[in-house]
């Protein structure tokens, strides 16, 4: 919020950090990356890409604790953390199939991609199969027109898919 | 001079807007000589008459009862006046509207079954009650509609502005506060 | 460092060089099709046949020719592989020492290579973009060197008016009266931002830039910074391009340990950090002053200009944001003068500009070539036209931002005035070809359903205007709507355009707009006969 | 502080430099419409409905964050500004349930007020009747998401007068919703101060009173300007 520019002073000093009570380490490693940042309010993104990095997700208890430790108000967090897409608020599935949507793997067929998986699974787009196993996710645009249309499974971009190789990918994951 | 055929119509909405109408008390006396009431809630007419000049519809469109009529309504009138918050906004009875599409079921359990204190049913008879649409529709979702007199319900005086200037032969044209909702 | 250590590692590198040199690509798209595996198994075929002393085998970056990735390149025999595989790789040794390689190669003299002219891509695919002396080997740095000892910043800012290079991101504002601007701005902290938060769908010339010659960005913010007085930068990258995050960041600690960036560059005063900031998904980020926001760690919602950055821009100070294909056009302006880049391309429209060619289309990649050239020579010569036989029936540029050229207008010269009297925008390069199987009316919806959910929801015409045009857009598609819906729809295009408060509300109806300009047969088709009735006018008295 | 001369709708007019457009109109007693504009904390130029047409400018700008210039021709009431005017307000009545009727702002709400004096008879753009909650668990003030049109004063009041920062805005484009703390009912915040000073500040029916019905719920927005000018000016003009 806000377009006021303040500039940002970083804490003076930085607390010793403290274990978090629930004994999860990467609390600490978190804590770890925020005073490489010096606790600085212009690092909440980064501190969140962290977070999600090390927690798969950003439930509201790591909120409050990036909150609390870099001095921001919850409601500056949980702001920031909803008006970007790429933090998501809850766990995914085991396994992640991104549909890049962007407009050369849309005219090559992209959506019929989506249809196909969300037949298939039936989920929408962001959402996850009851088991858990998978999340179907759309993107807007990974940058690989080149190979358009292209799908990543679990990190790894695949080129030129069609509805039934991504079927299969997936099925391999369901069967699993 | 021929009187001005004017009808009044009652859709979905709680009658607020003709006893709004009612209140213009001596204004409708005064007016008896330039038109005639050819349909309406308060006359007793079956069938909405053909060539009318001018009718005030309350209410939003709420069931498959309202759209038919609505249709026969347009086919039949020279000037639409949507009359009323219900009619031009859709107002309270499209707050239904908000728990999507198929609302209709949970709607009536809501109402019929779930709030009733005696005899919960819900009233079902072909032909008789009629079917409830999707979506509550503001008159000019459905319709070409000419004119609006917004209010819940249109003060009387607004509605005598209103028919004053019809009468009068000019182009009805409300402004400021004469066009508040609510 | 200093001018001499820059020299002596050129030398250094130049005279590691060996006979044969295999370039294999290592940019993202082909790096999807296992080129890590091919690159490995070309190594070790190197070695098993001896040859180590003779062949290197160079990770490069992007070699333009997307579509027919992994690419491996030759020299100096000149020749180029194609769609190669890890198994192929010692056929392709072999072949070093005589003989064919059974492997299918391009023909690196056809039109897609040759009519390119490369100024930013000039080192992509040659130079190792992990090693900052590959780079140095081709005068890099030699240019920051220069800028820094023998101009001042007065005449880094002349220089580059006089380039007449404009702003590659979209809007083609000049970039040397930027400079100025900000150079002019006063206050004692200013800020140099490049904007790499490629988020139009469709387009990835900065991802390769990035991926493929990092350093060549990081010197172009170095000098933009001297000339204005910055002594910090950010990189504000997309997350979704985690390729080229690694390399910038491993570009920014070689150019740090070499004392190419940080305090006293070159043992001159001049300081300048380079920070990343990665992004997290909102295009509506690629905007100025909503960038900003979210490198302060806000949420990305724009602010109305003026103040323009160049005077209030990051935590309040004066900014200079530029692009990641203007700041690589920033070195070789320096290397080679002012006056051989403006005699590229046409009277307002200089140097070249890279274009990500793709869609439905034979060659899809990259492609530079100088303004001015024709959209047909892009499409049909260079990128084959449409594959299997079709017919091209428009492009697209500009992304959502932009419209669909028409078929007939392929003669169009790219330049920022022609497209934009088409009613399209240069865009930041995206080039969506489209054939005769794509109906126009889905293609503006797609693009308005895009605007509509990347809209940030500051200001009511974007928010609520997008989701109104994209329904309307909707009931087109499923044949329910009547010509006065299309009415409405122009009505709202217009509305939205003037009145949103940024760039994206203000340019969301283009896509519309063009489809609706060319292609309007296309809308009228699907209407429906008014069911309306014929109500009687508006403005009518009802007497008798 | 220089003084700059300068015509709005024909009218000359001689503000402070650094003053807005829409200052300087409202001296000369032109009354421009604004809705997310509210006295006491900074503008954001978000709702359009204070843009005016700038000679020499083919873009229009919002008039509560342009500042006024030397020989500036504004325009303020166009019949191009009063039809994009009208658009927008009939756009923001689409958007979500705002129903008059049976509003507690009804009678003392903005975004009605300037419907009928621009206009609005009827909208003619489909409404979308969507799914908004309201969150009655504060024990003094509701927050009714039908009625929100986003303008954020809310959040900024809360911010930079109160200086809670309880309120923000979360996620975006038409999803995007006020949100106390983390998205929690407003009633367990522990950040809230009860002020109530965000009621105060709402323009429409979506914070309100608790215990207030339809049209009770009157605002008194000069608090806010007293509390602005006591804090900053160190002024105690009630």
């Amino acid at each position: 919020m806000t377009n006021i520019a303040t500039p940002v002073t970083p804490s003076p000093v930085a607390p010793a950090p403290a274990p978090h009570p629930s004994g999860d380490k990467r609390f600490k490693i978190l804590e770890v990356h925020m005073k490489k940042h010096q606790f600085r309010h212009d690092a909440l993104i980064e501190v969140l890409h962290k977070a999600q990095e090390l927690f798969g997700y950003l439930e509201d208890d790591l909120l409050l604790f990036i909150s609390h430790k870099l001095k921001l108000p919850p409601s500056r967090v949980y702001g920031v953390a909803t008006f970007y897409h790429f933090f998501t608020l809850k766990p995914k599935g085991e396994h992640t199939c991104v549909v890049c949507m962007g407009t050369a793997c849309y005219v090559k067929g992209a959506d019929k991609l989506v249809e196909a998986v969300q037949e298939n699974l039936k989920i929408k787009p962001g959402e996850t199969t009851p088991d858990k196993k998978v999340s179907l996710l759309t993107a807007r645009c990974i940058g690989a027109c080149g190979i358009a249309p292209a799908v990543v499974y679990d990190g790894i971009v695949t080129p030129r898919q069609t509805p039934e190789a991504t079927l299969e990918q997936i099925n391999k994951w369901v069967q699993a | 001079m021929e009187r001005l055929k004017i009808a009044t119509v009652w859709l979905g909405g709680c009658a607020g807007c003709h006893m709004s109408f009612l209140d213009l008390d001596e204004f409708l006396v005064d007016i008896a000589d330039k038109i005639q009431v050819v349909y309406s809630p308060i006359a007793d007419v079956k069938e909405y008459p053909e060539g009318v000049d001018v009718c005030l519809i309350e209410g939003a469109v709420c069931n498959e009862d309202n759209l038919e009529l609505l249709h026969q309504i347009r086919a039949q009138t020279k000037v639409l006046v949507s009359f009323g918050d219900c009619a031009v906004t859709a107002n309270v009875p499209a707050m239904r509207n908000q728990f999507g599409l198929g609302n209709t079921e949970s709607v009536l359990q809501r109402a019929y079954i779930e709030n009733a204190q005696y005899n919960p049913v819900i009233p079902k008879a072909d032909g008789i009650v009629p079917k409830l649409l999707d979506r509550v529709l503001p008159l000019h979702e459905v319709v070409t509609v000419e004119y609006f007199l917004p209010g819940c319900p249109p003060p009387a005086d607004r509605i005598k502005a209103f028919l004053g200037q019809v009468l009068a032969g000019q182009v009805p044209k409300l402004a400021g506060t004469q066009l508040k909702f609510g | 460092m200093i001018l001499n250590d820059l020299l002596q590692l050129k030398e250094k590198e130049l005279a590691a060089r060996k006979k044969i040199l295999l370039r294999c690509c290592m940019a993202a798209g082909c790096i999807s099709s296992n080129s890590t595996g091919v690159k490995e198994q070309l190594e070790k075929a190197v070695a098993e046949a001896g040859l180590q002393n003779e062949v290197e085998v160079r990770g490069v970056g992007c070699m333009k020719l997307c579509c027919e990735g992994p690419l491996v390149a030759v020299e100096p025999a000149n020749e180029m592989y194609v769609k190669v595989t890890p198994e192929n790789a010692p056929s392709i040794i072999s072949a070093l020492q005589g003989g064919q390689a059974n492997v299918d190669q391009t023909d690196p003299n056809a039109a897609f290579f040759t009519k390119q002219l490369s100024i930013v891509l000039a080192n992509s695919g040659i130079v190792n973009p992990e090693r900052i002396e590959s780079y140095v080997a081709l005068d890099g740095y030699l240019a920051l060197h220069e800028v820094l000892n023998e101009m001042t910043p007065k005449d880094v800012v002349e220089t580059m008016v006089k380039s007449g290079l404009r702003g590659r991101g979209g809007a083609g504002f000049p970039t040397g009266l930027k400079w100025g601007t900000v150079a002019k701005s006063p206050g004692s902290k200013k800020y140099v931002i490049c904007n790499a938060d490629e988020g139009d769908p469709g387009a990835f010339m900065d991802r390769s830039v990035l991926e493929s010659d990092p350093h060549s960005v990081l010197e172009g913010m170095a000098i933009a910074a001297y000339a204005v007085g910055a002594d910090q930068g950010y990189l504000y990258v997309r997350a979704e391009y985690p390729l080229a995050i690694a390399r910038l960041q491993l570009a920014i600690k070689q150019a740090k340990q070499m004392g190419l960036l940080g305090a006293g560059i070159f043992e001159s005063p001049f300081n300048f950090n380079v920070d990343i900031r990665i992004g997290a998904g909102a295009f509506v980020c690629g905007e100025e002053t909503a960038l900003m926001m979210s490198v302060e760690g806000k949420r990305g919602t724009p602010r109305p200009r003026p103040p323009f950055p160049a005077e209030s821009g990051l935590f309040g100070c004066p900014t200079l944001l530029n692009n990641v294909e203007t700041f690589a056009n920033v070195p070789a302006i320096y290397r080679k003068g002012a006056d051989w880049f403006a005699g590229i391309g046409t009277e307002k429209s200089k140097g070249t500009k890279v274009f990500a060619l793709a869609g439905k289309i034979k060659n899809t990649g990259l492609i530079e070539v100088p303004m001015g050239t024709p959209l047909h020579t892009i499409v049909e010569e260079m990128g084959g036209g449409a594959p299997d036989g079709g017919k091209i029936k428009a492009v697209q540029t500009g992304g959502p931002s932009g419209g669909c050229i028409p078929a007939q207008h392929l003669d169009t010269p790219v330049d920022y005035e022609s497209l934009g009297k088409l009613g399209s925008i240069m865009g930041s390069g995206g080039m969506i070809v489209m054939d005769e199987g794509t109906r126009m009316v889905d293609v503006a919806r797609f693009f308005m359903e895009f605007c509509m959910d990347e809209s940030c929801g500051k200001c009511i015409p974007c928010r609520a205007g997008t989701v109104q045009m994209h329904n309307l857009l909707d009931k087109i598609l499923k044949r329910k709507a009547t010509a006065r819906d299309l009415a409405k729809l122009e009505e709202l295009c217009d509305m939205v355009r003037n009145t949103s408060l940024c760039g994206l509300g203000q340019t969301a109806p283009n896509p519309t707009l063009s489809t609706l300009r060319f292609f309007r047969n296309e809308y009228e088709d699907l209407l429906q006969p008014d069911t309306f009735d014929g109500g009687a006018n508006h403005s009518q008295t009802v007497t008798k | 502080m220089a003084a700059k001369t300068l015509t709005i709708d024909g009218r000359q007019i001689t503000a402070e430099e650094g003053e807005t457009i829409l200052q300087a109109a409202t001296e000369a007693g032109i009354k421009i419409p604004t809705l997310c504009h509210l006295e006491g904390v900074y503008d954001v130029g978000a709702c359009r409905l204070c843009l005016v047409e700038v000679k020499g400018t083919p873009k229009l700008l919002p008039a509560c964050t342009l500042k006024v210039a030397e020989g500036m021709e504004v325009s303020t009431d166009t019949e191009r500004l009063r039809k994009y005017r009208r658009m927008t307000l009939e756009m923001l009545f689409a958007e979500r349930n705002h129903v008059c009727a049976v509003c507690v702002a009804n009678g003392h709400c903005e975004l009605q007020t300037l419907a009928y004096s621009q206009g609005m008879e009827h909208v003619r753009y489909e409404y979308t009747f969507p799914k908004w909650n309201v969150d009655n668990t504060h024990r003094l003030f509701g927050m009714d998401h039908n009625r929100c049109i986003l303008c954020t004063r809310c959040v900024r009041v809360c911010w930079h007068i109160e200086g809670a920062g309880t309120k923000n805005v979360a996620g975006r484009g038409g999803k995007s919703q006020i949100i106390t703390d983390l998205n929690q009912p407003w009633g367990c915040s522990e950040s809230c101060t009860e002020c109530g000073k965000c009621v105060m500040s709402c323009p429409t029916g979506a914070l309100f009173q608790k215990g207030s019905t339809v049209g009770e719920s009157e605002r008194d927005r000069n608090k806010l300007e007293f509390i602005v000018n006591a804090r900053e000016k160190k002024q105690w003009n009630a």
